[in-house]
């Protein structure tokens, strides 16, 4: 095996070499990620092959073993990895929730074939994608979930409605979690289900959001099948694998939550409101970014302790629930103050450009952070249980 | 000065709030944004608010209005801000009016406050030419010319700025005083640019690029224009936190109704103590805003001089609570509070914008230190 | 009847000739409060001076009946009073749990002749009263009281402990919340009885605070006795008085809370933390001061508002639950802000001089005022359920 | 840097608990003010943290230390705010030792760092001047006199100053540069008063009369003596938040365990909602806190330019952490956290004065900014 500081030479070389000149600027908007699918257009040229370059040597999905399409790094490799394309400002060659959710549940519960079946088209960004959990009146309560599977030779027929289904006119597959088993209690009746969204039984309509355009949508299953291969673990397994998943999720809210976008500082440059040394004009504003700024410090601190303690084994369990909650009340707080630091500015909503009002999207956009993914309240109540041990009510 | 409605302000609530819930329901905001309404607010409802007598609340009865003073004009606010009425009241009837009444000459007086009080115009307040409010920050010029002016600067977001018929600009003139200015969009070299908000008002930047002025365009009739200035902007604070408080108020109303019906774990949220503390304490703070609003309200109605530190207190407190009333409510609602369908997403946005005009909580807090001398 | 105006004139007049110069300080401490009771030692014979004339004329009590002690004042008048006392600084001739909370109980719930036997010593300060209702382990949860009294002809014997009695160790009197029906359910068997504490059967002992000396005691009966005569309302009413009471008592905890006491910037100023013009010198310290100045004057009108409102016939009702929990939070905020803003100075314990550490004990002193009396939490408790409306979990 | 404890930390923690529990648990503190320690610790304990190794954690071994850094001992920090043990090691350990090895000439290092490691020295470092810690703000002057100086000024609230034989003075030498001077307290022209403060501590005021100093009281050994002040500066805070951080942990520990026990309406208290979402959140800001300490520590230990802003925000937060968390911890034990008979409100009173050494929050978020640029 090569030693990281060979490994690090490599890597910024090849990237040097390889990542094209647009893919190295920051990302702007929505616009400008690449989310992979058989629909996909790609926004350029440069944004094709730098996907194309990547995937082929897995590092689309770094960790992921060879044999499923991935770079079968080592998490220290992958790290490194990350911290050269950051070097570069490289950006993610391919975002889904394929390589987010699915690739981690299908590596732990999914069977050999269903593993060669389906990484390597997520690698690859040939099959894009997305996640049927929550329906109308089940959110935080998943327990009450009404889609219903009827086992029906080799397949199952799927009846039923979900929501807040991210990308889902835009997506190939679905991962959904189905009610197949109806004498089963509570959360034990659910299993995880592939289905194909390409049948007739499948329909998906976009809901529209405060911040405007939405990614989201509600999915409806109308007689649609869903083989009983394509089930990932076990019947009434699916609660189960779907937990292992929402904390992935949410610690993937959370770095995307903390790290990205406008901060209130670069706001007030933008929007003027700052003296000829830099201070910002408001002195009561400049003290609750200064809080702020501690907190993000603090939170991105946090973040790495974890991921050593990580790398150290102690599992993060529970106490993920506890850095979505922090993670994105910070995002909130920030988008509040970047709102203020733009002032009259922030409040534009259309305008000549296409980024006019990016500001005021991503402020209204932000106050889903603590509802997806498990609400604050359901992650308050998770830590107090699983971390503080603190019994119930 | 009393926190207790008198039987004229109950029946001004009254009516506004059922005029209000009829003729400009939240259904009305979406309408003017799903056609984009150039103006962002309805002339058919500016119409009634005259035939209401909202329009004159301000105005003297021998010019046509109603003279009832800023406590009154907060009532019909506080309605407006309920549900999210958009109306140029604010600009029109509170802010022009009390520079007429305060600067105007009398010939300025008879001219345009019959027109205020009839609902036959709109005017909009040219203030702010920074991001953030600063009224200090005033650098547009008049330019004494002849008998009469050239103005040349620029202002940023002037409220009901596309759908004014005419401005009131604060400049600076020779002396390097605070004037206000009668100006017609209309005139050569006065340039705007329409802005679309968050909250789907129309608001507008203003160039004004060498405008030439007649004398009679210089709102001339205050002894102290300095401080006539400061009084439009303590009035302006408290009847826009009048506004910012109505949106609070129904945010809550709202998310407490919602909670109330929507069911978890098969018992309705509101059960939850963990919501029940937050929706208590937000109660709290709603209390204390309504009162300060009131007390700015009434005490520029009867002591003006004391009225400046509760003005920027109340324009402070409502721009927090309504925020947070409304972050609160989306956050309460859940998944479907982040959807177009439901309504507390635009409080939220509302309380925004609102909380913005004419200084945030920040700004406004700043306020409060120096008045208070630390 | 007088016009308020002629009130206010011969209001001022006779306090201007009748509170003596020394009674016109601020109060300082503690030691500045005149208390009353039997074995009260005056600590000035002008404070002594200021209680007769003030007691004669019925003035500590304004508004209680002439016959039972009190000045007989409309609320009008006694709010004109209050004014004219405030305008020359005059200090309370009499503060006591008898007139805080005694008092409007028997008032409300006394028959005539316990109106006739104890109010006009409590008017005069010749009887100091204090409270006993929690009990250890029975704090806000009231209804798990366990000091029990038995009927035993003209008397109940009286046996158990009592916990946060203010002052009981200088008080000649108890007014104590006793289980006296052993077999009703739960609230149902809890009676308001008046105890003689010169007697063998109650002792006290002071609790030590964390801000120092306390006025706070452990209260032990022991085969007390308690006269049938001396129950106020019925047997088992206990509950419904005590909460009328609590009421009372969450009105004065605010007001004592919200305008008592040294404030940050004064602070700043003694501490030499404010620049030549008087701005404090930590611009951030000065942003939380500002906004601790806006919830102040907020309070300060909800307040006035509120009392305005009674006057017109609202109740108050379980709004008082919201306004000690706004108000005591405040006053929890000030004294931190205090502390803050005095810095090393506030840390001060004891020195040469005994105000020395004041600001120290009373920031200690804060901490308890979101504890007695009903805690934030019942209290926010009681606002969802009876003011929202909101349902049990 | 890493976050993870490794072999010798861990080690080095877990001894730490072990015996601060065993030597000097809360009870020590009691005792301490109960007989009114004339210093405010016990010289028996100073001396056990020699044998225990600590006194050197920043000594080199050349001097008889363990030279083990800011990391090391900012965990025998955090453990001696688990038990509010009080002792000059913050003081003499971390302070006066970075001031020697920072500014100290070969000589002083040889004479005081031994003393330093073998705990026989106390020393306190005198700083501040005003009421809250302002580090540009020094008056003390040292006038250049012959070959030695003569200093004159106040200090204020000097940690262990009752209990120190020997101080570190900051002072302005003649160029109006910072400087560091060993001052007797014993030496003519010295007034020590001293202070008992809220947590039972003694530190004391100085005033320096014309003190005569001989040349080698000044620390001469950093090129850049202004570098080598901030530096201790750093240093002490990351070292007291690492203190604070610990009263918050084990003000937390207390109330979780209160709260667990404590029934009311029949089931613990800590089943209510509105507790449990308190207590997550706490949890949540501790972490940060930790995170925060820790990284400060490690910074100066490997990356010492790059600690500043690391260690100003680690004791902001520290700081606001912990008196949240002793707050919370005294509002969720009720009326018996008002007694002195348990633990939580000596959490309280330490985390304020802890909180006010070398900067509060509000002081410390300043500089954040002050070093971000804005």
């Amino acid at each position: 095996m090569m030693s990281l500081e060979n490994f690090r030479k490599e890597t910024k070389d090849w990237l040097q070499a390889n990542c094209p000149e647009s893919m190295r600027q920051p990302i702007r908007s929505e616009a400008d990620i690449c989310w992979g699918g058989r629909n996909w257009t790609f926004a350029s040229e440069d944004q094709k092959l730098w996907l194309e370059r990547m995937a082929e040597r897995g590092w689309t999905v770094p960790t992921w073993p060879t044999e499923y399409g991935g770079g079968g790094l080592s998490k220290d490799e992958a790290f490194v990895l990350k911290e050269e394309m950051k070097a570069i400002n490289a950006r993610s060659p391919l975002d889904s929730f394929g390589i987010w959710m699915l690739g981690p549940a299908l590596l732990k519960y999914g069977t050999h074939e269903q593993k060669l079946k389906f990484l390597p088209p997520i690698a690859r960004g040939e099959i894009r994608w997305c996640q049927g959990y929550s329906e109308p009146g089940a959110g935080s309560d998943l327990v009450s979930l009404r889609t219903k599977g009827v086992l029906d030779g080799d397949h199952y027929t799927v009846n039923g409605q979900k929501v807040w289904t991210s990308y889902a006119d835009q997506s190939d597959w679905i991962f959904a979690l189905v009610r197949t088993e109806a004498d089963a209690p509570k959360y034990n009746g659910i299993s995880f289900l592939l289905i194909d969204m390409d049948q007739p039984g499948v329909t998906t309509k976009p809901i529209k959001l405060i911040s405007g355009k939405s990614p989201f949508c509600e999915t409806f299953f109308d007689d649609a099948k869903a083989l009983v291969d394509n089930r990932v673990g076990n019947a009434g397994q699916g609660w189960e694998i779907a937990k292992y998943l929402l904390s992935h999720e949410r610690a993937g809210i959370v770095s995307e939550a903390a790290f990205g976008g406008l901060n209130p500082v670069t706001a007030a440059h933008q929007s003027g409101e700052v003296e000829a040394d830099g201070t910002m004009s408001d002195p009561i504003l400049r003290g609750d970014v200064a809080r702020l700024t501690i907190d993000g410090l603090a939170f991105e601190a946090t973040m790495r302790r974890v991921k050593e303690e990580a790398d150290h084994g102690e599992g993060v369990g529970a106490r993920a629930s506890l850095l979505k909650y922090m993670g994105t009340e910070l995002n909130k707080r920030r988008n509040e103050l970047n709102m203020s630091a733009l002032g009259s500015d922030g409040l534009l909503w259309e305008g000549e450009k296409e980024s006019d009002g990016d500001p005021a999207r991503s402020w209204l956009r932000s106050r889903a952070n603590s509802i997806e993914g498990g609400t604050s309240e359901i992650n308050l109540n998770i830590v107090a249980k699983r971390v503080l041990n603190l019994p119930g009510a | 000065m009393s926190f207790v409605l008198n039987e004229d302000e109950q029946m001004l609530r009254d009516s506004a709030r059922a005029f209000l819930g009829e003729s400009s329901p939240v259904t009305a905001l979406r309408a003017l944004r799903d056609e984009k309404s150039p103006t962002g607010f309805s002339a058919d409802l500016w119409s009634s608010f005259a035939e209401m007598g909202w329009s004159g609340v301000l105005v003297s009865e021998d010019h046509g209005g109603v003279d009832m003073g800023y406590a009154a004009a907060g009532l019909v606010l506080e309605e407006m801000g309920r549900t999210l009425a958009s109306s140029p009241f604010l600009s029109t009837s509170v802010l022009a009016a009390t520079a007429f009444n305060l600067a105007g000459t009398d010939a300025q007086k008879s001219n345009w406050l019959p027109k205020i009080a009839s609902g036959e115009t709109v005017i909009a307040v040219a203030l702010d030419e920074r991001a953030r409010h600063n009224p200090d920050h005033i650098q547009t010029r008049a330019k004494k010319d002849g008998n009469g002016f050239v103005l040349s600067g620029k202002k940023r977001f002037v409220n009901e700025g596309a759908g004014a018929d005419m401005l009131i600009v604060v400049a600076r003139t020779d002396d390097d005083q605070i004037g206000l200015f009668l100006v017609d969009p209309k005139t050569n070299g006065v340039t705007r640019t329409d802005r679309r908000t968050v909250d789907s008002h129309v608001p507008a930047d203003f160039n004004f690029d060498d405008v030439k002025l007649d004398g009679d365009a210089f709102l001339s009739g205050a002894d102290d224009l300095d401080a006539a200035y400061r009084r439009l902007l303590d009035a302006g604070r408290a009847c826009q936190a009048a506004e910012s408080l109505g949106v609070a108020e129904q945010a809550f109303d709202d998310t407490i109704a919602y909670i109330s019906e929507r069911e978890q774990f098969g018992v309705p949220i509101s059960s939850f103590q963990g919501l029940q503390h937050r929706a208590a304490h937000l109660l709290g703070e709603l209390e204390l805003a309504r009162s300060l609003v009131r007390r700015a309200l009434t005490t520029l109605d009867t002591q003006p001089s004391q009225a400046p530190l509760w003005c920027v207190a109340a324009k402070a407190k409502a721009t927090q609570v309504s925020r947070l009333a409304a972050a609160e409510g989306i956050q309460m609602h859940g998944g479907v509070g982040m959807t177009d369908e439901y309504d507390i997403g635009l409080y939220y946005k509302r309380a925004q914008a609102a909380g913005e005009f004419m200084g945030d909580d920040a700004f406004n807090a700043g306020e409060v230190a120096r008045m208070s001398g630390y």
